[in-house]
């Protein structure tokens, strides 16, 4: 029998701050507002609708295609970031941890400022580098004789979204960049030499050692990605504006959300068909991290090294 | 000089990708900060060209500083910020060496109920939060963002701290408990000291949406004298026109403290990675 | 003020039992050495006296008063660690002072300690410097510095001299022993180097699996072991096993250490091939294979050669030699 | 003790005009209230003054946006019923429209001013080019394929960036002349025309034919683009509203005459209707501390003198007192004078046909940007439009 | 294939110079091991000669090409780190397989290069576990597998026995000897422990702050050092240095080694006091603290006793003594 530990009170005290300040400005007033799913308007009385609210949201075409259109689009603006963002800072990562690189602090400041702009003037510059009027993009690909490529990218249904997830990567590569710049300063230097001795030098290099051995900071920035992209909100909506446009192009969840939330121009906010696309969205985040922290945090192990 | 490992012509390349995308991080930063010296017509008129003797025009300076107290705006969002990383430092800190460091019973479930704050944007509760800041008296003060953005931050900070935390010799805090600290002690003394480029890793990413922040200081804040910057600015963002001058300047100005505090806490991280812990 | 007292002492990890019911007495001022194979127990134990692990039942006791639920700071022990444990942000003077000023000690008092260890441990130069800048047998000595400041009545290391290369293991526990003269405190030891164990030992605890094979005075349990565990354990290069049939005797194994086989060209008991040959200047270890007991070897002093595939013969000096049955049990 | 009234406002722009001109005029008057002027950027201001008020730390006085969105605040008896002010006597049943109960029955906003739809164009331009403002459809496309043959300016500026400018200020700018003002727009909501009407689908088809007017990239040209285009003096003939003029002036610095012509008619001599919004009043937060202080302000804001001095301070926003307003700005007046010659009207989408789901005026924005992008035939955009609407408006099933 | 030679290498880091001029050659298949304190140079050596660091002067020769400029992959050295690094990502399997993977070599080969190196080193049953599955030990025996399936011209060893336990050294000591009798490889060996050095190396080369002092066999370094640092450095436990002086001769320094020196209760040449000892059952080593010649150190085989504090006399044997003078150079 094991002997009885006493109360660890230390323990309470760690976690405490945390949880009351977290429970009692984020959890309770999220768990009111997602409560609000559960309630509908009728004849200006709330009333218990149970999952009458989702049924409408995905039952009702008029909902459904909006929320399927905003959430493909998520999808499509997370996938960007995956295939773009990620690669781009690992390639940046790799480059700048290459030893006795002059600078590196300079570039990894430099790469790093965008992170740090507010949505309002990224919104502003790139839509007056990309405009067709103002013509800072056509006039330097007319300099270099492509200007034949140059669209009115944020303007077309087929270019708007990719190209603000573009925008969107540009600005934030800065994070993964860092992260995995931090892990791979940690890979011993031995464990490198060891790769030279057996001629494995430098793209298979990458491969085969560096790449592996950062899988699970690569794990942590897809996950955080993940949760960005699928929160994400104000680029969209200071570059094209609540309706998100063109013609709906754009819109992701976050807009979607807003909209039908908070209202925009003369639609009314909903709370209570916001807080059940909230809701919604708020299933969908936690299925995809559930499904990283059991699926794939489990096989990513961390090397002792 | 030729060497065995270190190619010249690689070396090179590196230098040449890591310029390319400089450029390009740094063209659209280049173009707002052109662009803020320029009047308004000049923008416009060739918004590429730098500032020549016509064109250049402090008149987006001028106004922010004539349009308000900018320094108080700044020095509100400063306080903002740092304390709200404070306390997102300490408590997530806190909050993550209980889940690391301790065996108990529901140690998981508090680590996901604290992450699920990840998934879902705090802006939905705004309405609940007002009503709680308006029944305390906390209107218009900037404790009042202080505290949302710790718990906006919180999630984030114990997820990834506690990730970090798992890592510090077990053997340390052992030698400190037999020395004699309490388990605060520890937490203070030698558990916060060691994982203070995690710490700066969490910092980084607290802080920007924090200094960027709109809705918040909107909602609770938007008395003159608890104005953020961004909030400051948002006056130049009109109905019909919008003063870009003033919205370059404003913005463009309110990223040097955050670049500073960037480059304090990158320091601390390549600096602790690099020097390792002993072993 | 410093005598250890387990009883029945057990551990379990969840279902896993690490520590099948110890007990042992550790007398005030007594040098008492933990060695076993890995993963045996013996960090194990260590912790839990240290008060870092819960004691799952028994009782552990110091001067006779149970401190089974007391925590580590209230025991009055001192801990040094395998991986030193050094406060890697403190200088050298700060992480020796540390527990006293934990404690609430004068300043004047810690510096005066501080240095009266660092005088001791020869680290005077060193005082202002931080972990990372030493060298790994400077930080083990800070290590040790930092457990002597505090007086306590009980020392306990746990294999300190393992990081530390050939030369500066042998400096340094020759200064642990020194220290344990100097202070006469209770020292609890734990290496699975044996040489360490005999040069250091008032007693040695010999743990295999959870529970005590035997404990004696190092040469105690070198001359008379109760076991082939223990006789192959203690001793170094280890004792040869013959199988006692093969040579016409009437019990299972015959024990004999390298220095009580001799060898020759021309004749003995056991026939065998030279393997290989260590000459380490002052004395020469052979290696032979033999077809009934498996590789034996041979310890001579002084230069010797026997050249590599040679044939050779082997004879044990019976007096010398170590009776043990099938289980392994000596028999006296 | 002075008592401080905050307003709460989406209008930022007008922040120095209050802060110069209004508060110290009312101040004057009325020693013991101040008024603080708060405003708020204008696409956050109604989520931001809904949390405020749900919470109960809003201002005293909130600034209304027309119809559903203050009747909403009213309902829930965040905005207090004004029918008995003084003031309200000051103002005809059309300028209180917008801030009443469907059946008129309560009043609970001051209203402040309204905006005229029409065209502006560049007069300097138009005189280098020979041309005179049109009349007719006719004349109208006539002047814009001249400028287009010219090449030296834009014929049009108009983006579909932000969807709102082919909506407001195309759609519901030449529309009340296909569907004949008022009369249209009842009938809309009396469920007796649909939108698929011919008066309702026609003005789509005319922002079809704009296309081709529109300068290169009009699809990312967002609406600072467009006043910037125009402003610039690249593009010559620019569809807006009458809330430009103020705006304008700074910006052109003199480089060109600006005029304007109103919604061109079929045929010369057809009534002519335009588009005379009713878009801000001021209301009172029914849980405010100092009510008698706001009630005053609210009287001194539906006066004679309240209505000179916004509607000079800010040209092209139209009192909507009965008495006539003296204004100085030319192209204000040229505004202001077509309410003699033409019949005015409201937005067609903002009086109850937009409560639902569907919004029908976000839709109509939608439609708009896409049949002038050609992503959507007129056609089938009405089709859609109705809908929409009949998908939740009874009247219309 | 596989001669390695070494003509006035220097390496300066930045201003300090490490390594101050280095001639050396090592024949084809022989075992050179380089030993001497800790920061006297020879990791730096090492990794020059594998090309990890670049060589400030001079040249590096195998088979008499200079190779100064080529990078590692392509000298046909294979490397053991004193840390294993081993690819954590890796099985054992693929850690050894990865050199020849990357050289292009069929999967089949591959895989019986893996199969006999692993034979060699008893790895079979671990072939897919990884490095974190693995004890000390093992790890070691992997890294050296690794090493083993390229058949490379060259061995390099740094330290690779430093972080093992004492018994599982011995026992990768003797496999390593076993390998380089198997292999025929050359290799060399770097280490700061003189016991591994003295049993495995062909050729010790003995080095201070980045010169070389002595190269020679093991046991003529034993025998014949040239100075009192290879002789104190050559030998375990340390040779005693005593004042020739005191002892009425007419050199400086008389070094004697601990098993010379007998000790007597009655009578002798040098009186002293014994300040500790210790028995490790086939062997007692006495520590005496003397006025004339400080800390000396006898060593006896078998068990013997001095009681701590006792008076004892010390009597050098003469004819295994070796003479310095002041500068410490050996008088022959
Ligand atoms: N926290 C734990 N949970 C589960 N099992 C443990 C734990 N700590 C130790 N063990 C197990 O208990 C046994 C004894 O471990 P202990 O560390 O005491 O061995 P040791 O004798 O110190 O070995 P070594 O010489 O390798 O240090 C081992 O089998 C180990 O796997
Ligand atoms: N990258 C470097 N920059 C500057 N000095 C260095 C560097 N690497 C090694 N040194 C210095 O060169 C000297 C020799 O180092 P080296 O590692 O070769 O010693 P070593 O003989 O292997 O020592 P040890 O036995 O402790 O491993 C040391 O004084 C060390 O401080
Ligand atoms: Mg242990
Ligand atoms: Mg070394």
């Amino acid at each position: 029998m094991a002997q009885r530990q006493p109360f660890r009170w230390h323990i309470a005290v760690f976690l405490a701050p945390a949880v009351l300040v977290y429970t009692a400005i984020m959890i309770v007033p999220l768990i009111g507002t997602l409560n609000l799913s559960l309630f509908n308007l009728e004849d200006g009385n709330r009333i218990f609708v149970g999952l009458g609210n989702f049924a409408t949201l995905f039952g009702d075409p008029r909902w459904s295609e909006a929320f399927w259109n905003a959430l493909g689009n998520n999808a499509w603006f997370f996938l960007v970031h995956m295939l773009v963002q990620n690669p781009i800072g690992v390639a940046l990562a790799a480059l700048l941890s290459s030893p006795r690189l002059r600078g590196a602090a300079f570039y990894r400041t430099a790469i790093f400022i965008p992170t740090i702009l507010s949505f309002v003037i990224v919104g502003f510059v790139w839509k007056l580098i990309l405009s067709p009027i103002w013509g800072i993009a056509p006039g330097m690909l007319d300099a270099v004789g492509l200007k034949s490529l140059f669209a009115p990218w944020l303007g077309k249904e087929e270019y708007a979204l990719t190209t603000l997830a573009l925008i969107s990567v540009w600005q934030f590569v800065g994070i993964p960049m860092m992260l995995i710049y931090a892990a791979l300063l940690s890979i011993p230097d031995e464990v490198i030499e060891a790769a030279e001795m057996d001629g494995v030098t430098g793209w298979s290099q990458f491969w085969k050692i560096k790449l592996p051995l950062i899988l699970p900071s690569i794990g942590i920035i897809s996950i955080l990605t993940f949760v960005g992209n699928f929160n994400a909100f104000d680029l969209i909506y200071v570059s094209q504006g609540a309706l998100a446009g063109p013609n709906f192009s754009t819109d992701i969840l976050g807009t979607f959300l807003y909209r039908t939330f908070f209202g925009f121009q003369l639609q009314l906010g909903d709370p209570h068909m916001g807080a059940t696309i909230a809701t919604a969205m708020f299933g969908i985040i936690l299925v995809g991290v559930c499904l990283y922290l059991f699926a794939i945090q489990t096989r990513l192990r961390r090397y002792q090294f | 000089m030729m060497s065995a490992r270190h190619s010249t012509g690689r070396s090179i390349a590196a230098h040449g990708i890591l310029i390319l995308y400089t450029l390009i991080a740094l063209f659209p930063v280049f173009v707002i900060v052109i662009n803020s010296f320029k009047s308004r017509r000049a923008i416009f008129a060739d918004p590429l060209a730098l500032p020549s003797a016509e064109t250049f025009d402090m008149i987006g300076y001028q106004t922010v500083l004539k349009q308000g107290d900018f320094f108080q705006y700044f020095l509100n969002s400063m306080t903002v910020t740092v304390g709200s990383l404070f306390f997102v430092l300490l408590f997530g800190a806190m909050a993550a060496f209980a889940l690391s460091e301790y065996r108990f019973r529901g140690n998981s479930l508090m680590g996901l109920y604290l992450a699920l704050g990840i998934m879902i944007p705090i802006r939905l509760g705004t309405v609940a939060i007002l009503q709680m800041m308006v029944a305390s008296g906390l209107v218009n003060t900037l404790t009042a963002l202080i505290l949302v953005y710790t718990a906006q931050g919180l999630p984030l900070a114990v997820f990834i701290l506690s990730e970090f935390m798992r890592s510090v010799s077990a053997d340390l805090k052992d030698a400190g408990r037999i020395d004699g600290l309490s388990e605060y002690r520890i937490f203070f003394r030698l558990v916060l000291p060691l994982v203070r480029p995690a710490m700066a890793t969490v910092a980084v990413f607290t802080m920007i949406p924090i200094w960027n922040d709109l809705w918040f200081p909107l909602i609770l804040a938007p008395s003159e004298e608890t104005k953020t910057i961004t909030l400051g600015s948002q006056v130049f963002i009109g109905q019909f026109v919008t003063n870009w001058n003033a919205v370059l300047a404003a913005l463009g100005l309110a990223i040097v403290p955050v670049l500073v505090l960037y480059l304090i806490f990158s320091r601390q991280l390549i600096r602790g990675i690099t020097a390792g812990a002993v072993k | 003020m410093g005598a250890l007292t387990l009883s029945n002492v057990t551990k379990a990890f969840g279902k896993t039992d690490v520590i099948k019911g110890v007990d042992l007495s550790v007398e005030d001022g007594e040098f008492c050495v933990f060695v076993g194979p890995s993963g045996c127990g013996k960090s194990t134990l260590l912790r839990m006296i240290a008060g870092l692990e819960d004691v799952t039942s028994g009782d552990v006791a110091i001067d006779g008063a149970r401190i089974n639920d007391l925590p580590p700071a209230k025991r009055e022990i001192a801990m040094v660690f395998q991986s030193y444990a050094l406060y890697p942000h403190l200088t050298v003077r700060d992480n020796m002072g540390l527990a006293l000023k934990q404690a609430g000690v004068a300043k004047a008092d810690i510096a005066s300690a501080a240095d009266k260890a660092a005088a001791m441990l020869a680290l005077e130069p060193l005082m202002e410097r931080r972990p990372s800048e030493l060298s790994g047998g400077q930080r083990q000595r800070v290590a040790i510095g930092r457990a002597i400041v505090r007086t306590p009545k009980l020392f306990l290391f746990d294999e300190p001299l393992s990081n530390l290369d050939a030369a500066l293991r042998v400096a340094t526990r020759i200064e642990i022993a020194r220290l344990h003269r100097e202070l006469g405190a209770t020292m609890i030891y734990v290496t699975h180097d044996q040489v360490e164990a005999m040069t250091l030992a008032d007693k040695i605890v010999v743990l295999r699996a959870g529970r005590v094979e035997q404990v004696g005075r190092p040469m105690d349990l070198y001359n008379d072991p109760d076991n082939t565990f223990v006789a192959g354990f203690i001793g170094s290069p280890q004792m040869n096993f013959l199988k006692a049939d093969r040579l016409g005797l009437n019990f299972d194994t015959l024990g004999i250490r390298p220095e009580h086989l001799s060898i020759s060209a021309e004749s003995g008991q056991i026939e065998g091939r030279v393997s290989h040959l260590e000459k380490l200047g002052g004395e020469t270890l052979t290696y032979i294979r033999t077809e009934d007991h498996g590789l034996l070897t041979v310890r001579q002093f002084g230069e010797h050669d026997h050249p590599v595939d040679d044939t050779v013969w082997l004879t044990p000096d019976q007096s010398r030699a170590f009776r043990f049955d099938a289980e392994g049990q000596r028999l006296r | 003790e002075d008592v401080t009234l905050t307003i709460e406002s989406w209008r930022n722009d007008d922040l120095s005009i209050w802060q110069d001109t209004i508060i110290p005029a009312f101040e004057a008057a009325n020693p013991g209230i101040r008024i603080n002027f708060a405003p708020t950027a204008p696409a956050e201001y109604n989520a931001v003054l809904n949390s405020k008020l749900d919470a109960g730390s809003a201002g005293d006085l909130i600034t209304c946006r027309p119809f559903d969105a203050s009747l909403e605040l009213y309902n829930k008896g965040q905005l207090a019923d004004l029918t008995d002010l003084a003031a309200m006597a000051n103002f005809s049943d059309v300028a209180k429209s917008a801030w009443q109960t469907d059946d008129g029955s309560a009043t609970f906003c001051v209203p402040m001013a309204s905006v005229i739809h029409g065209f502006m164009y560049n007069k300097t331009a138009f005189e280098e080019l020979g041309l005179e403002p049109p009349k007719t459809v006719d004349e109208f496309y006539a002047v814009l394929d001249k400028i287009k043959e010219d090449g030296s300016y834009i014929p049009m500026a108009m983006g579909t960036a932000d969807q709102w400018e082919a909506a407001t200020m195309g759609y519901q700018n030449i529309g009340p002349t296909y569907w004949k003002g008022e009369e249209g727009r009842k009938a809309l909501i009396e469920g007796t025309q649909k939108l698929t009407d011919e008066g309702w689908v026609e003005p789509l088809r005319q922002l079809a034919r704009w296309q081709e007017y529109l300068g290169d990239g009009f699809e990312a040209q967002t609406y600072p683009d467009s006043q910037n285009l125009f402003t610039l003096g690249r593009a010559a003939i620019y569809p807006t509203g009458s809330w430009e003029i103020g705006v304008f002036g700074p910006q052109i610095e003199g480089a060109f005459e600006m005029g304007a012509f109103p919604p061109p008619v079929a045929a010369e001599g057809d009534t002519c209707y335009i588009s005379d919004h009713t878009d801000i009043a001021m209301g009172m937060n029914a849980k405010t501390a100092h009510p008698e202080e706001v009630r005053t302000f609210l009287d001194w804001v539906g006066s004679a003198e309240f209505a000179t001095l916004y509607a000079n301070a800010l040209p092209g926003f139209f009192a909507m007192n009965s008495t006539p307003v003296e204004m100085e700005n030319p192209v204000a007046q040229e505004f202001v004078s077509w309410r003699e010659s033409c019949e005015p009207t409201i937005r067609s989408t903002y009086q109850i046909l937009s409560r639902g789901t569907p919004n029908l005026e976000n839709e109509t924005w939608n439609a708009g940007a896409n049949v002038i992008t050609g992503a959507e035939t007129p056609e089938d955009a009405a089709a859609r439009l109705q809908e929409g609407l009949a998908s939740w408006y009874e009247p219309q099933q």
